[in-house]
């Protein structure tokens, strides 16, 4: 029921996505014709048949019904610039991303699980916490290029290009992944200092467990909670870094494509990306809620009431 | 080897921790201390503690939460340690298995443990020597986890094979029902009463030979408190020692043998439960005896100090600022003795509490030959097909103390809020002061709110967090009294500090925040300001549940107070029997959204009619000691 | 069940130390200074020295010269001005729209809720970067694009917060409460509602101001930001970043900077939020 | 006027596969060509696309010529040869090209190569929403493609142009497998599926990673030495150089200059330049309003800057100046126009005076009438390259501090772009074209109806001199004209402020043999002659 009902406003945050980034682009400067030329010939008998080629000559409206009708049928168009269906343009750039993206959140995450338990004692968690803060404050592309500069570049551990063999993801993922381990390692503290003021603790502890025990069987699950409201955080961070990482590393990838479609304006790519982000955020947040029944009982639809006396 | 993060902070011999002048020596410090060690005991000593000190380092000042005392348990003994919030008894219980907090420093001449002394390896011991049962199982028991991982988690930790159906047998000695399925099940999905089982379960599982109970049955329901009380009785009975911690002499008297008084850190006095209860010799312990409201109290004072109704200003000592577990000093002085204030009583009320004549106020009801305040018809109260108040019919009159009592779930807040307007009823109505109330608009009704007012459990949610007594009761003051002028002045006119005056506060308060009130100052607050607009209907509920009896006795007192002077009308909320029976004149037992019975208090209660008024009555642990 | 998607803005953290706070509110004073009167700490951001081009740092050139022969100090200096503006800017608007649509979305009827909660989802759904793009993509690379875009895009946040804050303090004893004195529902809302809602915005939005100037630095590192020569810092970077090999300093101290600033607002920000927090319960 | 015929047999096979020659690079440390092996190569751009039809990137140009090839190509002095041709003729009214056709050439995937098939390649370039920008540009003299038997394509003209043979060594005049034409999926895309005749075959495309060639083993001529050759897309500069460096790839094209020291420095590694054919990066005046409609200003502008030193500055020293619109490598320069103008600050100041910008506002600006001497110039996002951007600024600082001059430099995205150019909104507009044959650069440029006439001229001298330049085929003759016309829109007309002649840097592990740059058009050429030696 309640995945049907996610389900459901997905789909309208789906279409309104879509539809914003529609008419975003639809007042955005210059004309789709200018966005095709680009900065080869122009001539009135190029524009002319450009507009024909693109049916450009259709009113604004039935131009985004039809686009709106073909993408629910998956059709995302055409780029302008690459001259291949869209679905094509991204389906070839997603490996990437995905594998940027996935390595970074693995990492990140057990970063961060490694470091909220492990450091808790005050001086750990005063180290610990100052490496969060400035993870966390600094430009992920100033990380990365200053990883670069060091393990690539200067100590030659690491290949300096491109999107090949798992030693060129190593720098990519871990740039991705220091700022999400540095928020989610305070997050995660954060949540298992609430739990371990929790009574249940206490209880735990009296039973004579002992403090690592309690801190993993106990307050790391309790943790967990606050940590998975961060999904919809955690996928913009990714998604919207890999933009600047795959720039910075040279990968291919989504944020390539996204990139270079806003720059020269190749509106299906723009909105396919749009759509898809939109898509991917729609599943992963009812991923989330779904983990969340998986995480705490007290929230799973209950068959029935407190019973017994 | 053992748990790192405690014990290397509980030196528990150490010579050099303490004063050259207790070193080695045990100092007794009262009469019943001598007696009970010169006691004729050959049974084992599962725990002797001698001068025991919990002090909690903070910046602004040390808390000295436990200072000085001593304790031993014996093999198949109940000792409880009594006493009000703050007064170091469950820092004491903790402190018996490593507990106390991370950063307590645990300082004593003998610290001894099965005999032996330390340093311990609490982890062995923790559950294997003492089990620990904590308030309330919803968060005591972690709400992740079914509670037969959570009972199977001590058998592992103490390495004891066949655990399922260990768990199952446990269940069952706690006279858990369906222990298979139960085991599976997540502690929300159990009822109060199964959980707390499940909790005790969980404590003997490794068959510790002490069980300390932390206040066991303080979150429950009468009916309930009454079945858990019997299954520790029945444990005691079976040979366990139990250690019993309880801010509730009622709940005490039941099961213990010994009783140690709690306050401020000290004990200030121990013996035998019949003897302490029956003969209190230290003046708190006659104090507290002489608080707990119920049927003999019934229209007498419950506090030793004079309520300043309206003249007297009080001597209310400073509030403390320091967080707990220090609590504000409770109002009692050493040497008063509390029976020459309690010896101010009351007449008692007539059952319709009528007092011609004495209103400060001309309201509409005074008009009314009959008196009624407010009078609710037929009200029923569904959410889809779940009925929450069903039929219910209610009448308050003017100077009347009306007490609805029921258990968690019986529908009395739901009551309480479709009389204040808040809810609109799914059928029936509700007439305040003889005209309609309910079907109204909010605009409507808005002119006559300030005749009706709420008083509620929590006041500190109560109150806006950024305003200051003085605003909180200026707010409330109708504009006819409060001009412009001084509520620019932030609620400092004498009609907002005659109110102060009147609930027993000084003007000292008047900048505070509602944090940085104790307890019982807000629960004040709370009142002068219901009775700024001049009500003449004041709900109250459950105004006291969350005092210590101390404080509750002066705010029980202060509620009899405004009736008697104001003939304002109160209809009071309570789970609690006693306090009903102190206070109300009528009352009304609701269960499952129904009223099950109504009439005089006295009738009700000495001869109830109605089975569940019975069961409930017969729950209530009475102080098994005459007064 | 509430899809939660607060940003760690709203995560409780330990007490920053003293000194910490101290130097971050030195830091941020400095950059204050920087904003506002460049002129008393730099010299001219625009004097390009072809003779002097990527020096490392020396006593004339604490931060050494870029690839036009400037004082990467003057620079970041001046920098400051337009970082600061951008961020505040781009805040302001989050948390203005935010506060309203907040409270519209807390106040009013269950549908116009339910509208305008899935009109932040919506919008949660493009990560702030995308969105930004896609308004660079409208309003053309730019100060103005830029601070439009991470205004809208950090909004959601700010009215999440603020709905669900309005709910809390909706249900409040003490508005219940005041119901009992007669008073009007726009008084209650003037008087309870929107001062106890108003009260975590400023520390949310100082710790939201370094996010968004983080993420005006990434921006204009993808060239989005403003145009050169300003001396944007995110522009800087990005300009450095290609003589990465043979000038470090064009790319690493104006990031040093950045860093140092941003960790400032997070210091004093979380610093706020615990007195904040100890004064209201 | 009498037009030459010429038939040129068909020999020299090392010649014809257009890769050999010019602007060689020091390859004595790779030793004798050997064959087999695979070789990396970094490339700074992933083309568009791959057809080479739609050919619009200078920088894609060394990927096209590895499995397609055109009818003819250049030699090294800006003249003709046939590559696919055997031979071709033009008549004397220079309106009939006819080209004799190798033959026992086929594509790679197996249709032969015949006149059917060139004629359905012109077909489809002129066919609708294909090429449009091929149809009205290059082949807008073009009547009409006839068959005249297997082996020979007529080429009819509506009026004489001799850029009719730049548009058959063209990627865009590269001819396809007709197959192919039909059958692929994304035609305008390219890729794997597109057949073309060269001495490699595209069999895999990896989008924003690479592409993979492999030798085409029934090559016509001596197959290529690589067993397979694999261009890998690496954006960013420092990360293509640290890929060389660390041995990731054994060639990298697309060294700037800061970090050129990294590769001289490197015994290992060698560094090559060959500067592009086409039109020289310039800045073009847009005389269609103030200020820029005042000769006075331009001249002020060019006196105001000194190219030299702000070249220095952003390339340091590895730039190659020009001095008119031409670039130097072509047979069209002018070479009398260097050191005739610029660097002059007093001069520029003197004639802002005269020209009546005699104020100056707070900032140090020239004022006129209360309007600052602002100049725009509009730099689109995409096509920043080489640094233009700082050079820009550059720019922006030396006029500014020697002439008061506000040069106002904006990268925006290109539809902001396009429109500002449209709308006239701006005062400078910045180009160079990298055409084989400077005069299709100069068509678009200067024609008053150019497509990219940004100067917004339409003067009849000038169109008449391109009209004749078009038409002629002595290149003696050709030359003279082109260079009256550099004299009139650099020296006499001021219009054009050029700043340097693009180039193309080449660096490579020293085991890499047969690096060279295309002949006539300076870029890298295709990997027909590498090797790689062992």
């Amino acid at each position: 029921m309640i995945v049907v009902r996610r389900l459901l406003t997905g789909l309208v945050v789906l279409w309104a996505a879509a539809t914003a980034a529609y008419l975003a682009l639809l007042a955005a400067p210059g004309s789709t014709v200018d966005s095709i030329i680009g900065d080869g010939a122009d001539t009135p008998l190029i524009r002319a048949q450009i507009i024909q080629e693109w049916g450009l000559d259709r009113p604004a409206v039935v131009q985004y019904l039809d686009y709106l009708w073909r993408a629910a049928q998956g059709d995302l168009g055409r780029s302008y610039l690459l001259q291949r269906p869209v679905r094509e343009v991204i389906a070839d750039q997603i490996g990437p991303t995905l594998t940027l993206a996935v390595a970074a959140a693995l990492l990140g995450a057990l970063l961060a699980l490694t470091l909220a338990v492990t450091t808790r004692r005050p001086w750990a968690r005063r180290v610990s916490s100052t490496f969060e803060l400035v993870v966390v404050s600094t430009p992920p592309f100033l990380i990365g290029i200053v990883l670069l500069s060091i393990f690539s570049f200067s100590l030659g551990w690491f290949p300096v290009s491109g999107g090949q063999g798992f030693a060129s993801l190593v720098l990519p993922a871990v740039t991705l992944a220091l700022p999400v381990a540095g928020v989610l390692t305070q997050v995660l503290r954060d949540g298992i200092d609430r739990a371990m003021d929790e009574p249940f603790v206490v209880t735990a502890r009296a039973r004579g467990l002992g403090e690592r025990a309690v801190l993993v069987r106990h307050a790391l699950r309790h943790a967990l909670l606050p940590a998975v409201t961060l999904t919809g955080w955690l996928f913009g961070i990714l998604l919207g870094g890999a933009v600047i990482i795959e720039t910075v590393f040279g990968r291919p990838g989504l944020g390539q494509v996204t990139l270079q479609a806003v720059n020269s304006a190749d509106m299906p790519v723009v909105l396919a990306v749009v759509v898809f982000s939109a898509f991917v955020y729609v599943v992963i947040n009812t991923l989330a809620d779904l983990s969340y029944l998986l995480i705490d009982p007290r929230l799973r639809p209950a068959p029935a009431t407190p019973t017994g006396a | 080897m053992t748990d790192s993060r405690v014990h290397p902070r509980t030196p528990t011999p150490d010579p050099q921790a303490l004063p050259a002048s207790l070193n080695g020596k045990h100092v007794p410090l009262t009469a019943a201390d001598e007696t009970r060690d010169a006691g004729p005991d050959a049974r084992t000593l599962l725990v002797s503690v001698r001068e025991l000190h919990v002090t909690f380092p903070h910046r602004r000042g040390d808390v000295h939460a436990v200072r000085g005392i001593n304790l031993d348990i014996h093999q198949g003994e109940c000792v409880a340690i009594v006493g009000e919030s703050g007064s170091g008894k469950s820092v004491t219980a903790r402190t018996l298995v490593g507990l106390a907090g991370s950063n307590a420093q645990v300082r004593s001449s003998r610290f001894e443990i099965d005999g032996r002394p330390g340093p311990f390896d609490w982890r062995t011991l923790r559950g294997g020597f003492a089990g620990l049962v904590l308030q309330d199982a919803l968060v005591s028991l972690d709400p992740l986890r079914t509670i037969g991982a959570e009972i199977a988690e001590v058998l592992r930790v103490h390495r004891i094979g066949g655990r399922e159906q260990r768990v199952r047998a446990l269940l069952e000695s706690v006279h858990v029902p369906d222990p298979d399925r139960r085991a599976r099940q997540h502690p929300h999905q159990l009822s109060g009463g199964l959980r707390q089982r499940a909790l005790i379960a969980s404590a003997l599982a490794a068959g510790p030979p002490l069980l300390i109970a932390d206040e066991p049955t303080t979150a429950l329901d009468v009916t309930v408190q009454s079945q858990i009380l019997d299954l520790l009785a029945e444990r005691h009975a079976a040979g366990e020692t139990l250690l019993l911690i309880s801010h509730d002499l009622a709940v005490v008297s039941r099961l213990a043998d010994r009783v140690l008084v709690m306050r401020n850190g000290h004990i200030v006095e121990s013996g035998p439960t019949a003897t302490l209860l029956s003969a209190p010799t230290h003046s708190y312990t006659q104090q507290l005896l002489a608080a707990v409201p119920s049927a003999a109290s019934r229209g007498r004072r419950l506090s030793h100090q004079p309520t300043a109704s309206s003249t007297t200003a009080p001597n209310q000592p400073a509030p403390s600022t320091t967080p707990n577990p220090v609590p504000p000093q409770s109002s009692t002085t050493p040497n008063s003795t509390p029976r020459s204030s309690t010896a101010q009583t009351r007449a008692p009320q007539s059952s319709t509490g009528v007092r011609a004549g004495q209103a400060p106020s001309t309201s509409d009801s005074d008009q009314l030959p009959s008196g009624v305040v407010i009078e609710a018809t037929g009200l029923r109260k569904g959410y889809g097909a779940h009925i929450v108040v069903d039929d219910v019919n209610l009448t308050v009159r003017r100077g009347e103390i009306v007490g609805l009592v029921g258990e968690s779930g019986s529908g009395k807040t739901t009551v309480a809020q479709l009389l204040f307007g808040l809810t609109p009823p799914t059928s029936g109505s509700v007439a305040f002061e003889g005209a309609p109330w309910t079907g109204l608009t909010e605009r409507r009704r808005r002119p006559r709110r300030r005749r009706l007012q709420l008083i509620s459990q929590d006041p500190l949610s109560a109150f806006d967090p950024r305003w200051t007594v003085g605003r909180i009761i200026a707010e409330a003051l109708p504009a006819s009294i409060v001009d412009q002028d001084t509520r620019r002045r932030r609620g400092r006119s004498d009609a907002v500090q005659t109110l102060l005056e009147r609930v027993g506060l000084g003007a000292d308060l008047l900048d505070r925040y509602p944090r940085q009130l104790s307890g019982g100052q807000r629960q004040r607050v709370a009142i002068a300001r219901a009775l700024a607009p001049r009500p003449s209907l004041i709900i109250c509920d459950e105004p006291v549940s969350a005092l210590d009896v101390s404080v509750q006795a002066q705010v029980l007192d202060l509620l009899a107070d405004i009736r008697d002077t104001d003939g304002t009308a109160l209809l009071f909320i309570s789970h609690d029997l006693g306090v009903i029976h102190h206070l109300a004149d009528r009352v009304l037992v609701m269960r499952d959204g129904v009223v099950v019975e109504q009439g005089p208090v006295d009738d009700v209660f000495h001869n109830p009619q109605h089975e569940y008024t019975r069961a409930l009555i017969d729950a209530v642990p009475a102080l098994e000691v005459s007064r | 069940m509430a899809l939660a998607l607060d940003r760690p803005l709203s995560v409780r953290l330990r007490r920053p130390s003293g000194a910490g706070v101290f130097a971050a509110a030195g830091f941020l004073a400095l950059a204050l200074v920087a904003a506002v009167l460049p002129g008393l700490l730099a010299g001219d951001p625009l004097a390009a020295d072809p003779l002097h081009v990527l020096e490392g740092p020396s006593a004339a050139h604490w931060f050494g010269t870029d690839q036009l022969g400037r004082d990467v100090l003057d620079r970041v200096v001046h920098g400051a001005r337009h970082s600061l503006l951008i961020g505040v800017v781009a805040t302001l608007i989050a948390v203005t729209a935010g506060l309203l649509l907040g409270l519209l979305a807390g106040l009013t009827h269950k549908y116009a809720d339910e509208a305008l909660s899935r009109s932040f989802d919506a919008l949660s759904a493009f990560p702030l970067l995308l969105l930004a793009l896609l308004f660079v993509a409208v309003a053309g690379p730019g100060t103005v694009g830029l601070v439009v875009a991470i205004g809208i895009a950090t909004m959601p946040h700010y009215a999440r917060v603020v709905r669900s804050q309005t709910f809390v303090v909706r249900q409040a004893h003490y508005v219940t409460q005041a119901v009992a004195f007669g008073h009007s529902r726009t008084r209650l809302v003037l008087r309870h509602v929107l001062p106890n809602v108003l009260g975590p915005i400023p520390v949310l939005a100082v710790i939201g101001l370094g996010e968004a100037i983080l993420a005006a630095a990434g921006l204009s590192f993808l060239g989005m930001g403003p145009q050169p020569p300003s001396p944007e810092w995110g522009a800087m970077l990005s300009e450095g970043r290609g003589y990465l090999s043979v000038a470090w300093w064009t790319t690493v101290l104006p990031g040093v900077v950045v860093t140092l600033l941003v960790i400032s607002l997070t210091v004093v920000g979380r610093h706020l939020q615990r007195r904040f927090e100890g004064r209201h319960p | 006027m009498r037009r030459r015929s010429l038939l040129i047999a068909a020999v020299a096979t090392v010649l014809v596969a257009g890769c050999s020659g010019g602007g060689g690079t020091d390859s004595a440390a790779a030793g004798e060509p050997v064959s087999g092996g695979s070789l990396t190569w970094a490339v700074e751009t992933e083309p568009i696309t791959l057809n080479p039809h739609q050919y619009a990137q200078a920088k894609a140009r060394l990927l096209v010529w590895n499995n397609f090839e055109a009818l003819l190509t250049h030699d090294d002095k800006g003249g003709y040869v046939p590559w696919l041709a055997s031979g071709y003729e033009v008549s004397p009214d220079g309106l009939t090209y006819t080209v004799k056709l190798r033959t026992g050439v086929t594509f790679s995937d197996g249709t032969p190569f015949d006149a059917a098939a060139v004629k359905a390649n012109v077909d489809q370039l002129r066919a609708d929403g294909y090429a449009p920008q091929v149809a009205a540009v290059q082949l807008k003299n073009l009547k009409s493609v006839d068959v005249v038997d297997p082996a020979t394509v007529k080429y009819t003209l509506t009026s004489p142009d001799v850029l009719i043979l730049d548009f058959l060594s063209s990627p865009q005049g590269a001819v396809v497998s007709p197959k192919s034409l039909k059958e692929a999926a994304n035609l305008k895309a390219g890729g794997p599926d597109l057949a073309g005749t060269g001495p490699f075959i595209l069999d895999r495309y990896t989008p924003g990673q690479e592409l993979h060639y492999k030798r085409n083993p029934s090559y016509r001529d001596r197959a290529a030495y690589l067993d397979e050759v694999t261009y890998r897309f690496l954006k960013e500069s420092s990360v293509r150089v640290g890929a060389l460096t660390s041995g990731q790839v054994q060639v990298i094209e697309g060294v700037p200059a800061t970090d050129q020291a990294q590769i001289t420095g490197n015994s290992a590694l060698t560094l090559s330049k060959g500067l592009n054919s086409g039109s020289a990066y310039s800045y073009y005046f847009n005389v269609t309003h103030a200020p820029f409609d005042d000769i006075r200003v331009r001249q002020a502008f060019r006196d105001a800057l000194d190219v030299d030193t702000v070249l220095n500055g952003v390339y340091r020293g590895t730039a190659t100046r020009a001095w008119s619109v031409i670039g130097p490598t072509s047979p069209l320069y002018d070479k009398t126009l260097e050191g005739t103008y610029g660097n002059n600050p007093a001069r520029a100041n003197a004639t802002l005076d005269a020209a009546g910008w005699t104020q100056r506002d707070a900032d140090g600006f020239r004022v006129k009438n209360g309007k600052r001497l602002t100049v725009r110039l509009v730099q689109s996002a995409p096509f920043v390259r080489d640094r233009r951007d700082i050079l820009a600024q550059a720019v922006q600082a030396a006029v500014k501090q020697s002439a008061g001059i506000d040069l106002h430099v904006s990268v925006v995205d290109q539809g902001t772009a396009t429109a500002a150019l449209e709308q006239g909104e701006y005062e400078v507009f910045d180009n160079s074209r990298a055409d084989t044959d400077a005069g299709a650069a100069l068509n678009l440029l200067l024609s008053s109806s150019g497509a990219i006439n940004r100067l917004g001229i339409s003067d009849v001298g000038v169109d008449k001199l391109l009209a004749n330049g078009q038409a002629s085929g002595d290149p003696a003759a050709r030359a003279e004209i082109y260079r009256s016309l550099q004299q009139k829109v650099v020296a006499e007309d001021s219009l054009i402020q050029p700043l340097y002649a693009p180039a193309d840097q080449i660096a490579a592990s020293k085991k890499v043999g047969g690096l060279a740059f295309e002949p006539t058009a300076g870029v890298p050429a295709s990997a027909y002659n590498l090797w790689l030696s062992k």
